[in-house]
């Protein structure tokens, strides 16, 4: 497709003299950077890391997984490494990894800005990030948590002898990262959209942020005062959450669940704002109820606040609150199914490519799909007593997680690689990749919804040996994933140093982030945009000729 | 250009707003003679001379009150854009969340919600 | 029965409300089913339909239908309510003991169930009850949150420190049921599991009766230590225990505090538990009571069989129930009661290295290792 | 947007404006925007505490009536009206700001970092006090005379750790040393919350005034049980601290901001176009004294007609 790269959109200078990426090598012009562009590079990298690091425990824990007893890890070993995993996935991985690299990257580029609205708050968010991520791996140096990612109380207060204070301290840290990052996300929304560029033209994917950002805002502020209450009281026993002296260990778990429930849609969200755009640039055609795909992101956002308590169920809050978080969990299920509807009237009479990123767009409906609908499961009470604290919510958070947030990550690096490095990735190893996670994925976690119904609960190092079979089953296809995970690595590896210069808008497609030069100038755009169409608008109204570059695409082949 | 919000765009009015002192002195008469009231009220048994509760109520009443007068006075709400008040009403709202559902949970425990 | 296939699918129903949770679990499998194949299946089809035909060939410009769009968000919710009132069913009855139930008290604490009949029995790790009944179990725990989960039973509720929360069943099938901590509580959260022996009426008066006889000493030992004297109370439980830590001391060497060194034999076994503040470990308070004159002597070389036995002296505590005896008794009764009435009244501590036996050992823990004592502060 | 015609990157740029921008009013409006969603943030930070004030006040309002009264509601509301002064000033200096007028706009600030810290030094003066007297329950800090000790050693003694935590080694929760003049003083090594006044309960148990959690809460085998009361009021007093404590941190964060700002307005930098700075500092300024318009009388004053009235 490298062909059409002289029939370009006509507003496109092809060669600024310097890029993002050219402009400035020394450590020093990164490490200070304000530019959002450099900002999501650094985060791509750290995430990066985290992510191996959550994955080489993953793979520990299903090591272990593999025999009944608990012979690899002895249990004292095994508790710290899923808190460990759990806590290094979710706050160091998957909330950052759309919103911060994607997010920051193109964000800007897509309402046609030069930068976000506050660049310096960025970077301060990406030096949060580190200085949290860098305490919670210190406290993982010295010895670790135990007190799975969920830190409930009184056990993480008075019980565990681990490092509680140092993580938790990290993940407070870690959480302003997201809160600066939010903030600057609503702002720059509001006040820096390019001339004509309505909020009904915005990318799908913007509004999906401009969800994730007002969980972030609304949120995290709580967990982050939660576990300043949880650190003073393991510093000073203040016994809030001490039932000794009257205190009330499920408070903790409200105020955990007030974030940590809207933080799933944080971490879900932004991937649906991917798929958005995946869904419909790959079907070249306008995305079927914009209005709607939008509007159920802020209800998802609303809403979800709403049901916090449905991970208390069997907690002891009281029998009336239990019915009223399942009757509101499945309130917030409806706009989730609005969006998988839209996605998929959007493919009716496109014209569908097959390229990678779209593989990943269509493993993530089914997965996520399959992970939304057990989340019904677990919503409606009667059923979650059963299911409760059991391998099948390990399988159902998975679905969610991995297969569909993590896909969509993976898809929508894929789709903006030659964007980002202005290199082009190996289409035959992506699509073998692609192809590996999806068996990989689900060898791993469809088995644990059957472990979990037969009543397998989590956090267990060893487990009935009856339960063996599904167990080996899982583990082996946590081989499969992890293989899958790692070919990318290198081929994106290799693409930057090896790989075909991409150009400036390798499908043709109408988003703003592609009509400036890949990889793009320091302030993106050498003249301001004026937006005067809507968004995925593939018509000539959108200023692509398209009837040029199918021209010269049928020349040249 | 780039310019923000063109559907916003009538009304920037805090911009070159400038409130006159008599608002200022005004609001802070009120927060003064607020405070000395939400002090004395707090010393007489009004939950014995009205119904309980009504000490914790007028108190509240008072410091909402309070918070009004300074949030859309000395915090320029008054004169601001529909997404100011919108980010004002939408903090306090979703601490309303917050309380009115962990509270649900705490005030209905125990029996009696579901007869035997 | 899962232990006849290959793979498990599916766990015993043995529970009045078993069936219920399960029904909706059909139910919401065949919503799910019903969802997912159209919806995979137009996708799919739509995929292969809707292919490329020209490079940047544009698809057709459709905005939207509201129509359709009202279609598919009002069915959904209505489905979703359909699982919710069912859910809400399910859970009123799950939760709301019938007025007439047998009583069990539970307590949970790091890493053990202890449970207590309302006559006055009491278990560890193991309950048994009859068929047929209305059970109410009254919960609570010495330290962390526990949960109390039998999944045959489709029943579970967490334990809260200072508070009382309750379950109730009526088991439908003799038979033997996991019993499972299902609320992380720290190091030993796997192993904090039992059994559920759900026996016929007439085997559990007979074993309510105290039908001890055929116990070996060591396992009377256990018995007293654990259940009828308490002993347990104090020298169990990992990091919160009070006192000094029994396993391994025998034949070894013993500091007391008075700077003296003494090797544990029997003799000096039975001092501590007859004298105890006449030779205190070193680093201990002496707060251990004294037993003289309420153990009898009997009791006493049981003890001490038992307290040997924790330093894999005698390796006595096998017990003879294995998984495949009990599991396939099912619905035969007999075999039921068989097996249980020369099982042990209450199984070994699984995390006591000799008595580590994976037969009577749900989860099959392991050995436990002493968390460390340094705390981060 | 006839103000917004397309523009290069490279002409007149405005002192302030930063690049990212294109005018002032759109720095000034993503600087106001910023701010409100910062500030929002922070009503869901307090709002956490201010939740867990909601839970224990509701189960335990004679502990916290308890609380409440041994505060000193002239001090807390001497610094209401501090604070509210601090918050005209500010207003007032934003107002000069947007005028231009530099030496009032410092004259102002300065006022305004003045009632700040009288606000801080009262708040000081505060913690000292609950400290001497033991309530500040941080191991190895209070200093205790030895009459006050065997007082309040009845019934905060040993006995009265939380179960759980005791840990036979730990040597004993006070250590002497001579002091002149007879009194032996005492350090409270262990952090003992020293409390020891029950009255209320006592006065509530005859007007049957107590909650379901109360009746539990303070009594032990039928009787009140100043240990266990004690605890509570100690739930009291840790909230107290917390928000306290959090609400002078961000007083002390303020006041940092405002040096700067005042230096800068002092240099000149803000005019009738570019004031954002001063602007977004006062509205921090007064959302720090929203929340204390709103810990006055939940710390200091809610249960104080307990002792005043009739009991009820
Ligand atoms: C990305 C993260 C993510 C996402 C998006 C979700 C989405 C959902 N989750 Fe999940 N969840 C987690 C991450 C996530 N979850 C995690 C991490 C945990 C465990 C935490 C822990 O304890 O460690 C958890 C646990 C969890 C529980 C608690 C279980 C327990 O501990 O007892 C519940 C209970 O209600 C639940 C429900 C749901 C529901 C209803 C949705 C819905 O939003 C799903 C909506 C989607 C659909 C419904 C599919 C599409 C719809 C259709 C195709 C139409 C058909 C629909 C209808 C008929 C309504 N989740
Ligand atoms: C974003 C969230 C996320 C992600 C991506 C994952 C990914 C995976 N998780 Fe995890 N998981 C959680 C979030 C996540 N998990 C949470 C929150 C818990 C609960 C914790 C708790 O209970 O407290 C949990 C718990 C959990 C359990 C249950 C533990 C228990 O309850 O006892 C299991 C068991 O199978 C598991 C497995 C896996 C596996 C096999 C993967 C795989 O998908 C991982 C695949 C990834 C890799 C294999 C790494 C890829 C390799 C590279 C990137 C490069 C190679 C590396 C180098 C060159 C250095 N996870
Ligand atoms: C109130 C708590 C408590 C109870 C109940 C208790 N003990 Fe002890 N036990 C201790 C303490 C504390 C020590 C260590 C100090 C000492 O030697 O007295 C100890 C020490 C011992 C020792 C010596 C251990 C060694 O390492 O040398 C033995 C043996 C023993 N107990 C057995 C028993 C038996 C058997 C019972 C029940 C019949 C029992 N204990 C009940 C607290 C208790
Ligand atoms: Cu007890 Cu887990
Ligand atoms: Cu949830």
């Amino acid at each position: 497709m490298q062909n059409v790269e002289a029939i370009n959109l006509r507003n496109i200078k092809q060669e600024p003299k310097t890029n993002y990426l050219t402009n400035g090598f020394t450590l020093k012009s990164w490490l200070l950077t304000k530019d959002h562009k450099r900002i999501a590079i650094l985060y791509l990298i750290t995430v990066s890391a985290f992510f191996a690091l959550g994955g080489v425990y993953a793979s520990f824990i299903r090591l272990e997984l593999l025999t009944p007893n608990s012979d690899l890890l002895q249990s004292a070993t095994y508790n710290r490494v899923f808190t460990q995993h759990g806590i290094i996935m979710v706050f160091f991985f998957l909330i950052p990894a759309i919103p911060a690299i994607l997010g920051d990257f193109l964000i800007p580029l897509m309402i046609g800005a030069k930068d976000l609205a506050f660049p310096k708050i960025n970077l301060l968010s990406w030096y949060f990030y580190m200085a949290g991520g860098g305490l919670t791996l210190y406290a993982l140096l010295q010895g670790g948590v135990d007190t799975g990612w969920t830190f409930y109380t009184p056990y993480s207060t008075t019980f565990s002898n681990s490092y509680v204070m140092a993580v938790g301290l990290g993940i407070f840290i870690n959480g302003f990262s997201s809160i600066l990052t939010g903030l600057n996300f609503i702002v720059t929304i509001h006040t820096m959209r390019a001339p004509g560029m309505t909020w009904f033209r915005l990318p799908l994917f913007v509004w999906a942020h401009y969800a994730t950002s007002l969980v972030m805002i609304l949120g995290t502020p709580v967990i982050a005062i939660t576990i300043l209450l949880l650190a003073l009281e393991r510093i000073a026993k203040v016994g809030i959450f001490d039932p000794a002296i009257g205190g009330d260990p499920i408070l903790f778990q409200h105020l955990f669940w007030f974030y940590s429930h809207p933080a799933v849609y944080i971490m879900i969200l932004p991937g649906m704002g991917v798929i958005s755009e995946l869904i419909s640039n790959f079907s070249r055609k306008k995305i079927f109820g914009y209005e709607f795909i939008a509007f159920s992101s802020i209800a998802i956002a609303v809403f979800g606040f709403l049901v916090w308590g449905h991970h208390m169920f069997v907690s002891g809050q009281s029998l009336y609150a239990g019915l009223v978080f399942s009757f509101l969990t499945m309130v917030v299920a409806v706009p989730s199914a609005i969006k998988i509807f839209n996605w998929t009237a959007t493919l009716y009479k496109g014209s569908i490519s097959y390229d990678t990123p779209m593989l990943y767009a269509l493993f993530f409906i089914g997965l996520f799909l399959i992970g939304g609908l057990t989340g019904l499961f677990l919503g409606s009470i009667g059923l979650t007593v059963h299911l409760t604290d059991t391998y099948f919510i390990v399988a159902h958070f998975h679905y969610v997680m991995v297969g569909g947030q993590v896909l969509a990550y993976l898809g929508g690096l894929h789709y903006w690689w030659s964007k980002i490095t202005g290199k082009m990735y190996s289409e035959f190893w992506s699509k073998i990749a692609a192809i590996i996670i999806f068996v990989g994925f689900n060898l791993t976690f469809f088995p644990q919804f059957i472990l979990g119904y037969m009543g397998m609960p989590r956090r267990y190092a060893a487990y009935p040996p009856e339960l063996q079979v599904l167990n080996i089953f899982s583990t082996a296809g946590a081989s499969i994933l992890a293989i899958g995970l790692i070919i990318p690595l290198i081929y994106f590896t290799y693409s930057i140093f090896f790989g075909e210069k991409a150009p400036a808008n390798p499908w043709l497609l109408p988003g703003l982030e592609w009509r400036t030069a890949s990889p793009p100038p320091t302030e993106n755009f050498e003249e301001t945009p004026i937006v005067t169409w809507e968004a995925y608008d593939f018509t000539e109204d959108s200023g692509l000729d398209l009837e040029d570059a199918r021209n010269k695409y049928k020349v040249t082949v | 250009m780039a310019h923000h919000d063109s559907d916003n765009h009538s009304e920037h009015p805090q911009e070159h707003h400038i409130v006159g002192l008599p608002i200022y002195l005004g609001v802070f008469a009120v927060l003064v003679v607020g405070t000395i009231l939400t002090y004395f009220v707090a010393t007489i048994d009004l939950d014995g001379i009205l119904f309980p509760g009504a000490n914790t109520l007028i108190a509240l009443l008072i410091a909402f009150t309070k918070m009004i007068c300074v949030v859309l006075f000395f915090m320029h709400v008054y004169w601001s854009s529909r997404l100011i008040w919108m980010t004002a009403i939408a903090g306090f709202f979703w601490l309303a969340i917050l309380f009115a559902f962990t509270m649900q949970d705490y005030l209905t425990r125990g029996a009696g919600v579901f007869p035997r | 029965m899962q232990t006849n296939s290959w793979i498990p699918l599916f766990p015993e129903q043995a529970s009045t409300f078993a069936w219920q949770v399960d029904a909706l679990y059909f139910y919401l499998i065949l919503i799910s089913v019903g969802f997912t194949v159209p919806i995979v299946g137009v996708i799919l089809y739509f995929f292969v339909r809707y292919r490329e035909k020209e490079k940047f060939a544009t698809g057709e410009e459709i905005h939207g239908s509201i129509a359709l769009e009202t279609i598919w968000s009002v069915i959904p919710f209505v489905i979703s309510m359909t699982i919710f009132l069912g859910g809400a069913v399910v859970y009123y009855n799950q939760y709301r003991p019938p007025a007439e139930a047998m009583e069990i008290y539970v307590v949970g604490k790091q890493w053990m169930w202890k449970l207590q009949h309302s006559t006055g029995q009491r278990e560890i790790n193991e309950l048994h009850i009859p068929v047929g009944r209305n059970i109410k179990l009254t919960m609570t725990t010495e330290d962390v949150l526990h949960n109390f989960y039998i999944p045959a039973f489709r029943t579970k509720a967490d334990v809260v420190p200072g508070r009382y929360t309750t379950i109730w069943f009526n088991a439908t099938k003799p038979g033997k049921y996991h019993l499972y901590c299902a609320e992380y509580c720290g190091l030993n959260h796997s192993g904090m599991g039992g059994w559920i022996y759900v026996m016929e009426q007439r085997d559990f008066d007979n074993w309510l009766s105290g039908n001890v006889s055929g116990q070996t000493p060591v396992q009377a030992g256990q018995d007293l230590f654990q259940n009828k004297l308490g002993c347990a109370s104090c020298h169990e439980g990992g990091a919160s225990q009070r006192g000094a830590k029994l396993e391994g001391i025998y034949n070894h060497e013993v500091k007391l505090a008075s700077g003296q060194t003494v090797i544990a034999d029997d003799e000096y076994i039975r001092n501590s538990i007859l004298n105890p503040s006449s030779q205190i470990v070193e680093g201990y308070q002496p707060i251990m009571p004294t037993y003289k004159g309420q153990v009898t002597e009997e009791q006493l070389i049981s003890l001490v069989a038992y307290i040997k036995s924790l330093s894999g002296g005698t390796g006595g505590s096998k017990t003879t129930t294995t998984t495949t005896g009990a599991m396939n008794s099912g619905g035969n009764t007999t075999g039921t009661s068989g097996a249980n009435s020369n099982n042990t009244l209450v199984a070994p501590r699984a995390d006591r290295g000799a008595a580590n036996n994976q037969g009577s050992n749900p989860n099959a823990p392991e050995t436990r290792s002493e968390p460390t004592n340094t705390q981060e502060r | 947007m006839a103000t917004h015609a397309p523009t290069h990157a490279h002409e007149y740029h405005p002192p302030g404006l930063q690049h990212q921008f294109e005018d002032m009013r759109q720095q000034q409006e993503s600087a106001s925007i910023g701010m409100w969603m910062f500030l929002v943030q922070e009503i869901m930070f307090f709002g956490g505490l201010f939740t867990v004030y909601l839970v224990f006040r509701s189960r335990y309002p004679m502990a916290f009536a308890a609380g409440s009264n041994h505060l000193d509601a002239f001090y807390g509301g001497l610094n209401t009206l501090v604070l509210i002064v601090s918050s005209l000033t500010m207003a007032l200096a934003v107002r000069a700001a947007q005028m231009g007028q530099r030496n009032l706009q410092v004259f102002l600030l300065i006022l305004t970092m003045f009632f700040g810290t009288v606000f801080l030094g009262v708040k000081a003066i505060e913690y000292v006090a609950k400290y001497h007297e033991g309530i500040v329950p941080v191991a190895g800090l209070n200093l205790k005379t030895s009459k006050e000790l065997t007082d309040s050693d009845e019934h905060s003694g040993t006995a009265s750790v939380p179960v759980g935590r005791q840990d036979p080694n730990e040597s004993l929760s006070t250590a002497k040393g001579e002091e002149p003049g007879g009194h032996k003083k005492y350090v409270n090594l262990r952090g003992d919350f020293i409390w020891n006044d029950v009255s209320l309960v006592v006065q509530a148990q005859q007007g049957n005034y107590l909650t379901d959690a109360e009746k539990i809460g303070y009594f032990a085998n039928g009787e009140i049980s100043p240990a266990k009361f004690r605890d509570k009021v100690q739930i009291f007093f840790w909230i107290y601290f917390v928000m306290t404590g959090l609400h002078a941190l961000h007083m002390i964060i303020g006041l940092g901001i405002m040096t700067w700002l005042t230096w800068k307005a002092w240099r000149g930098t803000f005019s009738a176009d570019y004031y954002a700075p001063v602007e977004i500092t006062g509205l921090y300024w007064h959302f720090v004294d929203i929340v204390w318009i709103f810990l006055f009388p939940l710390l200091y004053l809610l249960g104080r007609h307990f002792l005043h009235g009739s009991g009820h």
